[in-house]
């Protein structure tokens, strides 16, 4: 039988799901043994219990000089900043998008511009940013909605343009204005769309957002990660980039769950 | 009423000339079939109709006036495909129509006035065979009924004029001979002008009263660019199928579009002008 | 109306850690409102990125070092003032090799540090203690955050840092300091510059600063509860634990008194520390693109004497308001 | 007429997309100016002489230190490191992930972990990559590799579950193996579909690209960037960033070339 | 020679009952065409004989040996879309089927293999009516192109077995007659049995030695998952249509296929069939 048809059943598909994090697992423990046998003081691959502890300390032990909970004040300050980073660059994406993908003249004066504008690296405009708009959390804000804006409105002008002429027409026929058209015709099927697209730019966003709180912050994921590398301290390092990764993952998965629940209508037409 | 006319209309794509010298005029209460081989310009002449295109060329008149030069209420139009909203439900896909035209800012109504458009909106499904099937959502239909429903949507508004562009290209055989006759029954209760693009001679022959063939006169393909196609056949359909007079007691005479359905082979008179178009 | 709202930035580093406890601690706030006016102390993670903002005019004042006060605001056109010394490098900075004892050994290595920083300084100074130029080396610039870990690998055989780090590259028994700063006494100031501007129309505003900060330095620095409680928290939002605090502030000289501090504010080691600075950082053209020579930023010292161009003056030392704080009159 | 159906001719199209560009640069150079009066030594906001004149000094005056054009060498190393980046990336995403869309077992075996993969932010991981492959060229590559390998993974695993699951049915009646199929039949029908990907993957690669060489370097268009960062040299940065868009751009149009050239059935199969 | 007997045949998905009971011996150069509503198991059925999917109870023939489970090179198949590789050109659609069979590890031919085989091929799409067309990619053909292609690419291989899912159902009715000509042909000259599915009744009495129609017995919606689909009727054709005898001489008897083509009034003997499968 070709291997193209071999279809493991369901004990053996869990079996191969967890084959290569049990590698990964089990040779970041053996290596962090052997360097453990050879430095007990050795910082890089730290044991289970090392890092188990790191956590406790910052998770469970307020802390002294601020009285909060370092570890959940991490995470919410890094979540409150990309929840209304994503927000505000969803409904941007959403007011700008629209006119750029429905209008022939919206389309003239953008879609150059925001082509250029998404080839901008901006990493290299921080300075400049930073002095614009101030330090506070506006500053780590706006780099994430500058980082991921111009991918989400090219994906949305695009997907507008994917829609059938024909349904526009078909609008227009029922005597739709420009105004019912982008309002009950476009943006609805356009939320689900963009769902997919913000999921696909959460990853910058967070790169994005650690790239911030490395430079100018007193809190959040990004900010212990650089605070503590000083340290080599991965005993920190590693338990926040585990939990980082599982907040992603929720974070999409959250997504999908909205998407399929608000817009039943759409997998069904996607599929068609 | 709805007459329209086309006036020496020439319709070129930067050096292509796509249909030259078209004149039409088309009565009231019309079926007009636009048939010819593919890629002639019948689309075109569609849209041109529509507004979304503008003839090169001379003008087109809608009850002596010129055309709005955009697609609007008072032309509906069915398509192949895509004709029905994806996001919408059944119903909302008829009532959209409504909403668009009583409220101007949200494009949307409430309470009592949506109550009262989704009462009309359903008499509609009921009219096209849909009903029961509200709040279903149109991937969940078979492309037949997604057919059905974009009439019925497309005769909300009340168009004067409704035009079809293959609109069951894509239907089984068997469903197509259902909607043939669900097509005669809507042209013959609303007050409907009706220009319909078909690959199909018989289902031309079969709806038309007036079956119009668009062919290029010279198809070599060194000439295909210089000339356009044009009218190259206008045959009224025998016999004879007049659209019920509305608000007029129906027994008055036969009702053609019934009549045609039922005959045993339908197919007979269709077939001797089948014959003579293809004699050229 | 005049201006009552300040801003200062500070960044992590062991001389600077009071700036955030004092801000956390409400120092800052009661000597704020002594004034009658409000100063808003931020924290960087990034140190370039203080005083880059500071150069760009967001803020009034920062902590940064003298050389990077001299290649940074005062080539940058910001007539900066030297407010407060805090303290010197004594140690803190240090050049560090992998299994090789002597800096003699650190010829045709490849040395990463963070280039035209201090450390960049420190090993211009380094080697030529040994009569070795920088053509005899390689410099490859990596980010501080990252050296520690950087020096694990193989490709990496000499690196020129600054605390935690070099506490934390040390911990590996393969690395051998052999220069450090204690070996140019002084010459790594670390300061709380403010524009000279701000400052003239606002001489409250650097009373305040002053007071805060020996305020502050007093109280860590008591060997009892509350000191040992300020130092633990500093230790805390330095990333480490009071240990490693400590030990990191035992390789710093820190002022403790006002009086030491404007002493060696208007000793006479500055004007030769600085020269040296100076002309370091024209070699590298860190004075800007237009300097024709070292001397083209002037530096006013503590006694008024200039170096280099009087009528470009950007970076002034001022002892006076720790003077100030000397005399008890803030 | 509804603003939908206005469509503006070619010079009012023309002026249209002009309009954004010249009002972002008419309002830098009002900046500019003001702050200048304010301050003739300001490094944010260099006027253009200043900027023309550091490029100047850069490209077509020799480094008296190494004797190279630092700009061009600049330029050379970081494309090196990009390019070779992005082919490593591409060959892996290949190698791996037609395995992974096609086959059952790949799939059960890999889908799982490279979605979680993907979900790791690869900057908190710099120490470990760089004890794991040390300090030079390699681990610059390999960051960059490490950033956009999940995504092109998915992305391709995607698509090849898109192909109408007739094709690879036909293939097997025609007697094809699943190695014939997998180079016959979806090698070359991915090919096209992963230069898409490519193209939306290289704005994070340049991202990577520069966070790496902000590390550690000492050449490369990001290593400049961040050098002169130091002393806020911005007349370098804002030509730097420039130009890193103008690259980027010429990568893009170069990628939709191929696409268009190699592939010369793409484009119509995918328009229907 | 390439009998397939289904043998008491029963497919489930999980709890639902798609087929049940499935049992029909099918002689070799039939041409069976196999009919039903829509949804009721005749595509499952279709893919049980390619192998794809496997009987939850009873077995499946070929030939008295049971079939191998997945998909090979002795059962072609035309799907109704996506049957051929947008990427490669109509001449390398029809060649790719041999050079899988002669080149393991690549895949591909060259030099002299190559062209002996594209030789072949050629052959085949004149057969089909596409010479002249080796160069074009299938997107720049039409839909009926693109199904005669499918064909000849399935034919390369000289599957014993033919199966076609609707490969007709999405052409206009003018190429589907002309289309349907070419299928009877060349069922008539390759050692061929055909199984198709198809919506069209007048097609499966075209076309077929027999018609089989699937069917569900109790059709109650809360029946639907209970009771699968069986065989509710199993007509031959008549007159009764014979594959021609390969290698002996062409004029024993009459063409059945030319002569099914070119009656005036093809449909006539289906019709009769027709009303008597309605007749339920
Ligand atoms: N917007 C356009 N720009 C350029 N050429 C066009 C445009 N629209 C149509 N054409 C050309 O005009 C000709 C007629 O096209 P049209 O779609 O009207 O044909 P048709 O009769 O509807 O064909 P079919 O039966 O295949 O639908 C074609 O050659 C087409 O390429
Ligand atoms: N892989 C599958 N898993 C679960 N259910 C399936 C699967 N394949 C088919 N079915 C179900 O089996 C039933 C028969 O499907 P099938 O596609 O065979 O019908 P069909 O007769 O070919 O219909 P059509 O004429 O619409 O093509 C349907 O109810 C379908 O939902
Ligand atoms: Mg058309
Ligand atoms: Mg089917």
């Amino acid at each position: 039988m070709r291997v193209l048809n071999l279809k493991p059943d369901r004990s053996t598909r869990l079996l191969l799901t967890c084959l290569p994090f049990a590698l990964v697992a089990g040779s970041y423990l053996i290596s962090s043994a052997v360097r453990l046998a050879a430095n007990p003081n050795d910082k890089l691959l730290p044991s289970l219990e090392r890092m188990g502890e790191a956590v406790r300390s910052l998770a469970f032990v307020a802390d002294p000089r601020t009285g909060t909970y370092l570890f959940w004040n991490d995470t919410l300050m890094s979540l409150e900043r990309l929840g209304w980073a994503m927000l505000i660059s969803t409904l941007a994406a959403l007011c700008i998008g629209i006119p750029m993908g429905l209008l022939p003249i919206g389309r003239a004066l953008l879609s150059r511009f925001v082509a250029v504008l998404s080839m901008v690296p901006p990493l290299a405009l921080l300075p400049i940013l930073f002095i614009v708009i101030g330090l506070g959390e506006v500053s780590k804000i706006a780099l994430i909605v500058i980082g991921t804006l111009p991918f989400l409105l090219r994906d949305l002008a695009l997907r507008i343009e994917e829609l059938p002429r024909e349904q526009l027409i078909k609008a227009q026929t029922l005597g739709g204005s420009t105004w019912h058209i982008g309002l009950r015709v476009v943006l609805p099927q356009m939320l689900p769309r963009l769902i997919d697209a913000v999921r696909l730019s959460l990853g910058p966003a967070w790169l994005f957002l650690i790239a911030a709180e490395a430079i100018a912050a007193d809190s959040g994921l990004g900010y212990r990660i650089f605070l503590v590398r000083r340290y080599l301290a991965m005993d920190v390092i590693l338990p926040y980039v585990a939990w980082i990764t599982l907040l992603a993952f929720a974070a999409d998965a959250a997504l999908v769950w909205l998407q399929r629940k608000l817009f039943p209508w759409f997998a069904e037409a996607r599929a068609s | 009423m709805s007459a329209i006319s086309i006036r020496n209309v020439w319709k070129e794509f930067g050096d292509q000339i796509v249909l030259e010298q078209i004149s039409l005029d088309i009565a009231p209460r019309s079926f007009v079939a636009l048939v010819g081989p593919s890629g002639c310009g019948k689309t075109t002449l569609l849209r041109m109709l529509l507004g979304e295109e503008r003839p090169s060329r001379g003008e087109i008149l809608l009850n002596g006036e010129p055309l709005r030069p955009e697609p609007d209420a008072d032309r509906g139009i069915v398509f192949q495909r895509y004709s029905v909203f994806p996001h919408l439900t059944v119903l909302q896909n008829v009532t959209i129509g409504a909403e668009f035209k009583r409220s101007p800012f949200l494009g949307r109504l409430f309470a009592a006035a949506r109550r009262a458009i989704e009462s009309e909106a359903q008499d509609l499904l009921t009219a096209v065979g849909l009903q029961g099937n509200e709040d279903k959502y149109p991937a969940a239909l078979s492309g037949g009924m997604q057919q059905r429903l974009a009439l019925a949507q497309a005769l909300m508004r009340k168009p004067k004029v409704l035009l079809l562009d293959e609109p069951f290209g894509a239907l089984d055989q068997g469903i197509r001979r259902e909607i043939h006759e669900l097509m005669l029954r809507l042209w013959n209760e609303n007050e409907l002008t009706v220009v319909m693009v078909t690959h199909d001679l018989s289902e031309a022959f079969r709806l038309g009263t007036r079956v119009v063939a668009l062919e290029r006169r010279r198809d070599r393909p060194e000439e295909r660019e210089r000339y356009g196609a044009t009218i190259s056949r206008d045959l009224p359909v025998w016999p004879p199928r007049i659209a019920n007079e509305l608000n007029s007691h129906r027994s008055r005479r036969d009702d053609p579009a019934l009549d045609g359905a039922s005959r045993d082979d339908p197919d007979a008179g269709c077939r001797r002008r089948h014959h003579e178009l293809e004699r050229t | 109306a005049p201006k009552k709202d300040f801003k200062v930035a500070w960044s992590i580093y062991v001389g600077w850690m009071p700036w955030g406890y004092a801000a956390d601690a409400g120092i800052v706030k009661k000597w704020a409102s002594k004034y009658g006016i409000t100063i808003d102390v931020t924290q960087f993670n990034d140190y370039a990125e203080s005083f880059n903002q500071y150069t760009a005019g967001t803020f009034d004042a920062v902590t940064i070092t003298n050389m990077d006060a001299l290649s940074g605001p005062a080539a940058g056109g910001i007539d900066t003032t030297a407010l407060l010394i805090g303290d010197f490098s004594n140690g803190n900075d240090a050049v560090i090799l992998k299994n090789k004892d002597t800096l003699q050994n650190i010829k045709g290595q490849n040395i990463n540090l963070v280039e035209f920083s201090v450390s960049h300084y420190l090993l211009a100074r380094a080697l030529e203690s040994v009569k070795l130029a920088e053509k005899d080396v390689k410099v490859v610039n990596t980010s501080d955050a990252d050296l520690a870990a950087a020096f694990k690998t193989d490709d990496v055989t000499a690196v020129v840092t600054w605390n935690p780090i070099v506490s934390e590259i040390l911990a590996s028994p393969d690395a051998k300091k052999v220069f450090d700063s204690s070996q140019i006494p002084g010459e790594i100031l670390d300061l709380m510059v403010v524009n000279t501007e701000v400052l003239k129309d606002n001489p409250d505003f650097g009373k305040a600063l002053a007071g805060i900060w020996y305020d502050t330095i007093t109280l860590m620095l008591k060997e009892d509860a509350g000191g040992k409680a300020a130092r633990e928290a500093m230790a805390k939002a330095s990333g480490t634990d009071l240990a490693g605090f400590e030990s990191q502030l035992a390789a710093t000289k820190l002022f403790a008194a006002p009086k030491e501090a404007a002493a060696f504010a208007k000793g006479k080691d500055i004007s030769a520390t600085m020269d040296r600075v100076r002309t370091f950082l024209f070699d590298k053209s860190l004075l800007g693109t237009s300097a024709k020579s070292a001397d083209a930023v002037g530096i006013e010292l503590a006694d008024n004497t200039v170096l280099g161009d009087g009528k470009n003056v950007k970076l002034r030392f001022d002892a006076s308001y720790m003077q100030l704080a000397a005399d008890g009159k803030l």
